[in-house]
């Protein structure tokens, strides 16, 4: 079982990011769980949303203590926020920034792997939502899911435009990771 | 089937009390709806003296739950025979007395108006809750004795105005709402024909006098039925989306105290001075009343 | 064991409540004008007549009649007098 | 169809295929989700039904009374605050016999006020006449809604049932589910028609006044119903098994049962984390097993004598509290096992309350604690620093 806890901003689109996680997944033949931290954060709040990827299905249903991967939806949680908390020893960090992994003062040696999301969000949607951008880099990085499964996922989520928009956006990270 | 007695929707041998304003006021507006009706009842002496098992007054299909959801029960009737597409077998009516549509139930009220449901709600209005014996409600008029609003050496009975509830249901800008007394039935009557031929919501407040928590003389209860309307205390009159479409006028209007002489519960208003003031502020109520209304051509005290 | 949820329309007419009177209305039929007030007023709606006009007769029904004294009070001609009840 | 689906839309797309006539509801967190869905397949005429916008949970209760009365096949939902302020309805459409069926999203209750998960709501309205069922998961939220219609219409049980489903856990999470066709609950479940009802065609009186002489054998007959409603329960979710080729239902569900000396008791998603704990106590030797109470209401009482009786011991966990007494499961667990000639020892926990996680910790902790003095109810993963202060 991988497990993925996401972190960012009320408004930054972090539950639709869990959820279109686990419908890629599931695409790609898996057994898929996700939720939110439930909170009643408002706009601009940390929040925190999980996913639960196996091939069998997963009973516990409990939050992401210890995460193989954390995407970060927004770098400036981690002056607040201990995103940290449970991160494998081998596991893996996706931050959306534009600055590179070793700028980022974490140390513990995780592995870091950071990408300019809000930037392509806002070139190809126009609307500072890094979440798709993010699930593209996390295919890339990754390959717990296919980009495939993911494109299957915004396209079952979003309408006609609005998907394809989320796809461009979604692959050009995708190809930007994986070059 | 089986046949009614003297064509009454409301069938005797019911328990209300004698000289009831309540049980004639239900009859009479059975009867003008007619049987193709059904019949959501609040908590209170109408569905206490009408249901008493194993026996049953109403001829037409009926049911109470509880004291505040009249209202919001005849919505779901008549949601039901909507999606179920029975909307021609019957129209729905929602009965509830003064403190179960102005206190306690004026929240589910104020949802069926709002939502436009095809319900009239008739509220029998004999101002306390008489089931529970005699207790002030919204609806209690200043001046009146009750048990929770006693007149006492330091009180001269209800301190507070009667809430204006015709007004807030008019708020609601519903298609028709009127007033009526059961001292006017055929008035009473017509108003009730009138709702059920309309679609949406409906209201109806009508006046019922009450003997026992009046403390007055069951033989008199029409008599008092006309005196509160003819000292302008009680307008009759008919809103139809909003416009004033008929009022009772008043050839004579009559002084407060020929309607309070006749009622226990304003007894004291005549033996003391300040009960006597008390009475002359209620006089100025039932003058602005006849003013703002226009109810006589000369709208005076008498 | 069998209660049923509901009750049967108009079953109360069992319930005869005629013995709470301690008045019953007495119809003279003298002056009667027909204008059906004692039929319409009557609370437990008792009160039923034949004929029109000047020719009706009307009659309260002893088994309900609780003698409240309405018909005989809103009755324009007095043709209705209470009587006290005897044992 | 087979997708991932949130806990609300499953719901609602059961509800669906059930065709309720009319569907009431009052928005609360975290129940919304349910009757937006609902909402927008009426909206959009794939759901032919009326959708009554309401003031209130109470009046959101009184339109599915009014609605059911009338013969039609009613639905709402809600939670925690909601579920409180309809109790006084709950127990007249119970008292009027009346096959409701309430979405219940379990949540805490005020004060403080907190959102998050656990089952004080549904457990406050216990009395109330009303069959409960809690699921563990999203398919079972799903799959007891269809059930539940059928064993409310049972003309042997004619009551209302509730649905109980974690806040959150269920609501809000994402899960592959087994969304039934229009065909197959068509096939399982009949359309309503009740023996009588508000029409005038024949003008009968509901909700009538009823003295002593015949009050308590009302509540007795409620009580036989639900008595009824056990048999039913088991029979509705064999029929639910042959039509759609799946078993979820029933009274209880056992788990690893086979040789335990020590049985988790539990409802709800909990007994997933149970389940998961299970095994991993298994791997280590240990001799423990689950049992699954899925309804609360009627309380299976034959059902877990067979489960346990065998066992040394039994640990209730719960997220409900009896304040002053103890867990309304563990009650009723010793209330069913007491007199036996080998009577288990039981201990009750509470645990997960007001959204707290129930972690594969906790439920170690509970077996650690068994044999241990440590008062009961024992409260699980009770914060150090709360322990010995005052709430004042």
């Amino acid at each position: 079982m991988k497990e993925i806890r996401i972190h960012g901003r009320g408004g930054q689109g972090v539950v639709t990011a869990a959820d279109l996680l686990a419908v890629a997944a599931f695409h790609d033949g898996k057994y898929a769980q996700a939720f939110p931290s439930f909170g009643s954060e408002r706009m601009g709040a940390p929040v925190e949303s999980f996913v639960k990827i196996s091939k069998e299905t997963v009973r516990s249903k409990t939050q992401v203590h210890k995460p193989d991967f954390l995407i970060i939806q927004d770098p400036t949680l981690f002056l607040g926020v201990d995103v940290l908390r449970g991160l494998k020893k081998d596991g893996l960090i996706i931050v959306n920034t534009d600055k590179k992994p070793e700028e980022l003062n974490i140390k513990n040696g995780f592995r870091i792997l950071t990408i300019p999301a809000t930037d392509i969000a806002l070139e190809i949607l126009g609307r500072p939502i890094p979440n798709t951008t993010l699930l593209g880099a996390f295919a890339g990085a990754t390959g717990i899911v296919s980009i495939e499964a993911i494109e299957k996922s915004i396209k079952g989520r979003f309408p006609g435009s609005l998907a394809e928009k989320n796809l461009k956006a979604t692959k050009a990270a995708y190809k930007r990771i994986k070059e | 089937m089986h046949k009614l007695y003297n064509n009454n929707l409301l069938a005797p041998g019911h328990t209300a009390c004698r000289g009831c304003g309540e049980a004639l006021g239900a009859r009479l507006v059975l009867n003008a709806a007619g049987p193709k009706t059904i019949v959501t009842n609040a908590t209170g002496c109408l569905e206490v003296f009408s249901t008493r098992y194993p026996q049953s007054a109403w001829e037409v299909p009926w049911i109470h739950s509880l004291f505040e959801n009249s209202a919001a029960v005849a919505s779901g009737v008549a949601a039901a025979l909507k999606s179920m597409g029975r909307e021609d077998e019957a129209r729905v009516i929602a009965q509830g007395g003064d403190g179960g549509t102005a206190d306690i139930g004026l929240q589910a009220l104020s949802g069926t108006l709002e939502r436009g449901d095809d319900v009239l709600y008739v509220c029998y209005d004999n101002e306390a809750y008489m089931n529970t014996g005699v207790q002030r409600s919204g609806l209690t008029p200043p001046g009146a004795h009750t048990t929770t609003s006693p007149v006492g050496k330091v009180s001269i009975g209800n301190k507070t105005n009667k809430k204006d509830l015709p007004s807030i249901v008019a708020a609601h800008h519903i298609p028709y709402m009127a007033t009526a007394s059961v001292g006017f039935p055929a008035d009473l009557q017509r108003k009730v024909k009138k709702a059920v031929s309309i679609k949406g919501p409906k209201y109806i407040q009508v006046f019922v006098p009450c003997p026992l928590g009046w403390g007055s003389d069951p033989a008199l209860t029409i008599k008092i039925a006309k005196l509160i309307v003819e000292t302008a205390l009680f307008p009759l009159y008919e809103k139809e989306d909003g416009k004033l479409t008929s009022l009772r006028k008043l050839v004579k209007r009559k002084p407060v105290s020929e309607y309070f002489k006749l009622q226990k519960r304003f007894a004291h208003l005549f033996k003391t001075e300040e009960g006597k003031r008390e009475m002359e502020r209620i006089q100025a109520i039932a003058d602005k009343n006849a003013e703002e209304y226009g109810l006589t051509s000369k709208p005076k005290a008498p | 064991m069998s209660i049923e949820v509901f009750i049967y329309p108009g079953t109360s007419v069992e319930n005869k409540t005629g013995s709470w009177r301690v008045f019953w209305p007495k119809y003279l039929h003298d002056k009667c004008i027909g204008c059906g007030n004692c039929v319409t007023f009557c609370p437990e709606g008792c009160v039923a007549g034949k004929g029109r006009g000047r020719e009706a007769t009307y009659e309260a029904d002893m088994d309900f009649c609780k003698g409240c004294g309405i018909c005989a009070e809103e009755c324009p001609v007095n043709d209705i007098e209470m009587v006290r009840e005897e044992v | 169809m087979f997708a991932a689906i949130e806990g609300s839309l499953a719901v609602a797309e059961a509800v669906k295929r059930c065709k309720p006539d009319v569907v009431s509801a009052y928005p609360i967190t975290p129940q919304t989700h349910i009757i937006e869905e609902l909402a927008k397949m009426i909206a959009n005429g794939e759901l032919k039904a009326e959708y009554v916008n309401v003031e209130s949970e109470h009046s959101a209760a009184s339109v599915v009374l009014g609605a059911s009365a009338t013969g039609a096949r009613a639905y709402t939902a809600t939670t925690s605050q909601g579920l409180l302020l309809m109790v006084e309805v709950l127990y007249c459409i119970a008292g009027l016999r009346l096959p409701v069926v309430l979405g219940a999203a379990n949540r805490a209750v005020s004060a403080p006020i907190n959102i998050w998960n656990d089952f004080q709501d549904t457990m406050a309205a216990r009395d109330t006449g009303w069959i409960q069922l809690y699921a563990e998961n999203n398919q079972e939220a799903s799959d007891l809604h269809i059930q539940a219609y059928k064993i409310a219409e049972n003309k042997d049980v004619r009551l209302p049932v509730m649905v109980c489903m974690d806040g959150y856990l269920i609501t809000h999470s994402i899960e592959p589910v087994r969304i039934p066709s229009k065909e197959e609950v068509d096939k399982f479940l009949p359309s309503y028609r009740p023996e009588h009802c508000l029409t005038t065609k024949e003008p009968l009186t509901f909700g009538y006044l009823m003295g002593s002489e015949g009050y308590m054998e009302t509540r007795y007959l409620i009580h036989e119903a639900m008595e009824n409603a056990k048999g039913v329960i088991e029979d509705v979710a064999k029929d639910f098994s042959s039509v759609f080729g799946r078993f979820c239902g029933g009274l209880v569900e056992e788990y690893r049962l086979d040789n335990a000396q020590f049985v988790f008791v539990s409802m709800g998603t909990m007994v997933g984390v149970i389940k998961e704990a299970v095994d991993a106590l298994r791997t280590e030797g240990k001799k423990v097993g689950a049992l699954k109470i899925r309804s609360f209401r009627p309380f299976p009482k034959e059902a877990v004598i067979k489960a346990l009786k065998g066992a040394a011991g039994v640990m209730v966990i719960e997220k409900d509290v009896s304040l002053g007494s103890a867990g309304a499961l563990a009650l009723e667990v010793k209330d069913t096992l007491y007199g036996l000639k080998k009577m288990p020892k039981v201990k009750g926990y509470i645990a997960g309350l007001g959204g707290r996680e129930v972690l594969n910790e906790t439920i170690v902790k509970a077996l650690t604690l068994f044999d241990s003095d440590v008062k009961e109810p024992v409260f699980l993963d009770l914060k150090e620093s709360v322990e010995g202060r005052k709430y004042a």
